[in-house]
């Protein structure tokens, strides 16, 4: 089941003018604050009547204004998340949890209780109110009492952004789980790089109420071209699998066939994760480099150079691992000589990848 | 000058045109104020500006004397009125009594205890010995007036007012007029205020007590008194 | 405080249930219109607040007079009450309603107020989660507003403890049916020597409300503290 | 509206005097009360909170049977200030002493209410800028208050607009001196066939107090708008 | 003129108890969310009577509770800037600048108004309402009322915080003019290393309500055993001074000899800067490597390797620029038989410093 969207709205000196599909998995909205990403999820909840749009999750027709069809948010059955989770003060934790269950249709077969408690780990929160929560606890439960009302879909916008890294850590897990176990579409507004690369299957990028970029999470974000976070958000997604834990704390992966070392991660051996290596993280070297404290060489071959007005450029380095991008400065890309088809060297610290780089 | 009245409620209409002829004829203003008498009393008690009162019964001007808030000497006795039992306009005269226990629903009176209609209406009842058959009925109002629109309205089916009010307001009947001696006779004392007999005030009392002044009451149903 | 005769009695049992029932029995529609005025957009919402507000703004006993007009038994609505079997002319049902009218303006107030302080944020949440219009305001509204409630609620109670003026207009004063305690303080005051009686009534009259207004200062201040959390 | 007679345009001017002076004049004490009902802990808190609502729970006839008998030329603070010329028994004085005494709770409400919402963090900022208490007060507080003010003054004019009972009790009903225009109508009520010029003037009183509800309302939406920011 | 301070306040299941002086200059209070911060500064500011304290500027006794002396908040005279600017909403931008100054005693100098508007930019804002204003636009007004009402110190509650990465870069050089234009001490609360390495003079690091570590910038921010916030907080600061803008958008700087370059800054020639080298930006190699696309090769001394449980290990090293940190695994330390007085060269990529982490 996939979320279809279209949408014509004007809003203040902006007009809103989208079209994207959501497939199941987590799309991920993306665009610089006032981008109209808010206006989109609000939209597809309802909470807001588009001047003109076709809105439809899977068969099922939430909006078409050409058929004069709107469906009021509480007829639509979509779980929101809100960056500001919106629990109920009045009620508990429970309460708030279950509050969706007694209007979801009798056929609906919303999560088990026990299992979406189990999986955010909440437990020990149902008799508290929500007053008494920390900022983690209450995102946890608002993404609860979502899941509990038997959604068909889930929409998430920027729910971690009130939080700081700390809790952020706390929560992305939550969600990662959701996307690999709940099989219906998730759409995800954010403006981190790093949520992009761990949790989205497809994104969507928007840019003063425009579509600019849609494709896969590898496409887009290694793409110099896209740039609505500015070249630090540049970076490559790999995927990896974990093989072993080293006793001097650092695990090791394999990569299409490369190995790469980073500091321990508690995912047990086999599982397969996400690394997103920051462009700017990456040195390039032509030569393989001996005697560096960096532990991730990876041998390939210069894909592509991008540069713009800056002192820097974008390379693209084809590896087993998959493209790895490196943001160097032109004067370091011209005495290297770097140019298309040439061999090269991607140097990575094992360090330098942040543990919120690391999804599954 | 000027002089201000404080007067029963059951005088407004027709002391207003009185006091407008006072006023044509000496040039001086007449500032009238009614309620019901207990309410005027107690206020020109507490020091209420009135230069004249003309209460609704004897009591209250009695009990002013008591307190020394009138001038003795101007006090006399205006004019007199009758008791009617009243019920709504079409309703044919009748027996009291008969009236009286042949209809359940409420009875409109002024406050039994305190205003001069509903302490009159309350004696006459007794005497009559009707009082225990009407008492669980009585609706009690503030002033005779509001006794009289309750039965004008058709809210209340009977009322005891003045023959004057039966007189001015055409919605209601007269079903029976209570006999003179079943209630204390009803007076209309008018007195000057202690420290306020003006000119004027006391021109405005004999004016009231003279002929053309008491024409104008006749027409609107008073009694001179002494009849 | 002197003892008090039956009679006074009587009107104390009177007003508190005269009261009572008009604070019940308006509270919903208070409610309503506070809702309406707070959160609605329509033709007339300022025709409404001016409605509600009359009661405020007409004397007293223009407010009785006009109630004895229309729900007398003479009036339209009371001929059709009456067919139905409900008397509210010297009936203490016709006290109960002068008194609702004339607390009706400060109970919506004080609710309006309230929902105006409810985050909207919370009730779109609550449509997210498939309430409708209705349930959301059962669910979420309510128990939010709950302290203003109470507020509004308790100081239309103690505006139809003191109410007069309409309710001596519209059912007159007969004890023990209609002769509440503002009655009955008035019939004293008008009585020669009436004033110590009176001011029996006037101080038990001033401690019943004023121990209202305590319990609805308490019963607030709990209520918020349990909605904000903890 | 058929024109009105010279007595009732009397009535009319009068009214409109006694609510603006009563208005005018007890606003500053309602926003001391208000204040410090909002702001301050203090021992007799409660006690000034049942004070403040005492004209709202007392039937309006005693409260003007206090006035008259405090008041009055017999009363202690009566007689005092007849000693420095100022007579308030019937006179209009008196009407807008009445007036205030029963809009005040109202008024204090409203106030209440809108110092509850300015933001202390507000008033903090400007402590460590600097200014004192009285400052505070003056410079954000009051400014920020001025929606809830603006309504709680018209809501007081409204119910000054309104008040009889206390009035007619404390200065009685003497035409172009104490008679505004509830005492008017309620003398026209008295006269058989008097409904018509009663209900010219009840329809004038509601013209004029819905028109300050109306501006109320507008004046405070417009203030909240220029606090809120643009 | 310098800002003693010594509290203490029971604060729930906290006991605060501080006591820490702060010289002119900007004195940064750092430490975890709930360690105490916002308490010590409203005690300062007078918004809270602490149980016992003494606090003193230069001579201007606070508070003393020993002598029962406790001025209130509007006797106090220090210009607090909130984390969420609290502008007088009522007042236009140029009234909410002017409204410290008839509190102000007669003798009192403020900053010249034409001088602040200036150095803040906020010229152009007077006339707004604060409501019209973005985040940054408001707290440089905040800042401005602060000075403007002649204060002997500034409070500053992580006046930042609320702010995205574009409005926290928009702020901070006005923060460092004050520092280095006003002569009043500067109390700064904040848990950015960033923000620390640009701004503070002197850190103070309380932890749990006490004071754990208090010292000049360098001596704290490279101390790897003072960790509030966690491994990669750790970093090295620079002195640096301008001494070249190339065309291809670099920026040549002198460093104690050394040289490096980074993305362009808009400073002019000589500008002396601040530049904090993130630890975990640093990679180490024994010989000077060859043909890496980094350009900034400092060579050195390891001056200390510590160790903690994890994999990794940090390096000091005695550059000319100064000592320079790396952060690298214990695997690297050991492979490449780092032990103190070894040389090395630390090799910092010109990208990786980050525009936030330049500062004067
Ligand atoms: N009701 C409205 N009227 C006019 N303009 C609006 C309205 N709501 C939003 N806008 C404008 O529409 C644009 C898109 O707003 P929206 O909230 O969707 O952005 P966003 O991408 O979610 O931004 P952010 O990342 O800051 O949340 C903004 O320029 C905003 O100012
Ligand atoms: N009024 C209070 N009563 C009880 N505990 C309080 C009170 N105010 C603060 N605390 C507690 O005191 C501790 C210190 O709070 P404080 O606000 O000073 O921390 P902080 O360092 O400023 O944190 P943050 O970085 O989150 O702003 C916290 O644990 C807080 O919960
Ligand atoms: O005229 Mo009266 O005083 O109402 O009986
Ligand atoms: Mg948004
Ligand atoms: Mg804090």
């Amino acid at each position: 089941m996939k979320l279809a969207v279209a949408l014509h709205q004007p809003l203040g000196a902006l007009a809103l003018d989208v079209a994207f599909t959501a497939p199941p998995g987590v799309t991920v909205l993306f665009g610089r604050s006032g981008s109209g990403k808010t206006t989109v999820v609000n939209a597809v909840a309802g909470l807001l009547k588009p001047a003109r749009g076709r809105i439809a999750l899977g068969e099922h027709v939430l909006q078409d204004s050409d058929r004069g069809i709107w469906l009021p948010a509480h007829r639509r059955r979509l779980g929101y998340v809100f960056q500001d989770a919106r629990l109920f003060p009045h009620l508990s934790v429970h309460q708030n949890l279950l509050y969706g269950r007694r209007f979801a249709p009798r056929g609906a077969q919303p999560e088990p209780e026990a299992r979406v408690i189990e999986m955010l780990g909440i437990g020990p929160l149902l008799d508290r109110r929500p007053g008494a929560l920390s900022g983690g606890e209450r995102q946890r439960v608002a993404l609860g009492r979502a899941l509990l009302s038997a959604p068909r879909a889930i929409l998430a916008d920027e729910p971690l952004a009130a939080l700081d890294e700390a809790r952020k850590a706390e929560i992305l897990p939550y969600f990662e789980r959701l996307r690999d176990e709940v099989a219906i579409p998730i759409l995800y507004v954010s403006h981190s790089a790093a949520e992009v690369a761990r949790l989205a299957t497809t994104v969507v990028v928007l840019q003063d109420g425009r579509v600019i970029r849609q494709g896969t999470t590898e496409d887009v974000l290694s793409d110099p071209s896209v740039t609505p976070l500015g070249a630090r958000a540049a970076g490559a997604i790999l995927s990896a699998r974990v093989i072993a834990h080293h006793h001097d704390g650092l695990t090791e992966l394999d990569a299409g066939g490369a190995r790469l070392l980073l500091p321990r991660t508690l995912h047990p051996i086999g599982t397969p994760l996400r690394l997103r290596i920051a462009a700017q993280e990456v040195i390039v070297s032509r030569a393989r480099p001996e005697g560096l404290s960096a532990l991730n060489i990876l041998p390939g071959t210069v894909e592509q150079i991008r540069s713009g007005d800056g002192p820097g450029a974008l390379v693209s380095i084809r590896t087993k691992a998959g493209t790895v991008l490196a943001r160097i400065t032109r004067r370091s890309a011209a005495a290297l000589a770097l140019s298309e088809g040439v061999d090269c060297h991607a140097v990575i610290k094992s360090v330098a990848i942040a543990p919120e780089d690391i999804g599954r | 000058d000027r002089v201000t009245v404080f007067a029963a409620a059951s005088l407004k209409t027709a002391l207003d045109e009185a006091a407008a002829g006072f006023e044509a004829e000496t040039g001086h203003e007449v500032v009238l104020s009614f309620a019901g008498s207990s309410v005027l009393a107690r206020q020109i008690g507490l020091g209420a500006p009135a230069d004249l009162f003309v209460s609704a019964n004897e009591d209250w001007m009695d009990s002013l004397a008591d307190g020394g808030h009138i001038v003795e000497t101007s006090r006399r006795d205006l004019l007199s009125n009758r008791l009617v039992l009243v019920g709504p306009s079409g309703q044919k005269p009748g027996d009291m009594a008969r009236a009286l226990a042949g209809n359940t629903g409420r009875v409109a009176m002024a406050l039994v205890d305190a205003v001069p209609a509903g302490i009159y209406g309350k004696a006459a009842l007794t005497e009559l010995g009707l009082w225990n058959l009407v008492a669980p009925r009585v609706a009690q109002t503030d002033n005779v007036r509001a006794a009289l629109a309750l039965v004008a309205t058709g809210t209340a089916p009977l009322g005891i007012v003045y023959a004057t009010d039966a007189l001015a307001e055409p919605q209601v009947s007269v079903i029976a007029i209570f006999p003179d001696d079943s209630h204390p006779p009803i007076r209309y004392p008018a007195a000057l205020i202690s420290g306020r007999d003006t000119e004027a005030a006391r021109d405005l009392l004999n004016y009231l007590s003279d002929t053309e002044a008491q024409g104008v009451f006749a027409r609107h149903g008073f009694l001179p008194v002494g009849d | 405080m002197a003892v008090l005769g039956p009679e006074e009695w009587q009107a104390v049992a009177l007003s508190l249930k005269v009261s009572t029932w008009a604070t019940v029995l308006s509270l919903p529609l208070a409610v309503l219109a506070a809702h309406a005025l707070a959160r609605w957009r329509f033709p007339g919402r300022a025709l409404l607040n001016g409605l509600v507000h009359l009661p405020l703004i007409m004397p007293p006993v223009v407010t009785g007079y006009v109630l004895l007009i229309v729900f007398g038994p003479a009036g339209p609505l009371g001929r059709a009450l009456q067919s139905i079997g409900v008397v509210l002319a010297f009936n203490w049902t016709g006290a109960a309603l002068a008194a609702a009218v004339m607390g009706f303006p400060l109970m919506v107030r004080a609710i309006r107020l309230s929902i105006e302080a409810v985050d909207p944020r919370l009730e779109q949440a609550a449509a997210t989660l498939g309430a409708s219009r209705m349930w959301v305001f059962l669910t979420v509204t309510l128990p939010l507003i709950l302290p203003g409630l109470v507020a509004g609620a308790i100081l239309g109670f103690a505006k139809a403890m003191g109410e007069f003026g309409a309710t001596i207009t519209f059912v007159s004063n007969i004890p023990g049916q209609t002769q509440t305690i503002p009655s009955a303080i008035y019939a004293f005051l008008q009585v020669p020597g009436g004033e110590t009686a009176a001011a029996r009534l006037v101080a038990l009259s001033i401690a019943l409300a004023l121990g209202a207004l305590l319990l609805s200062e308490t019963v607030a201040r709990r209520a918020a503290r349990r909605v904000g959390g903890q």
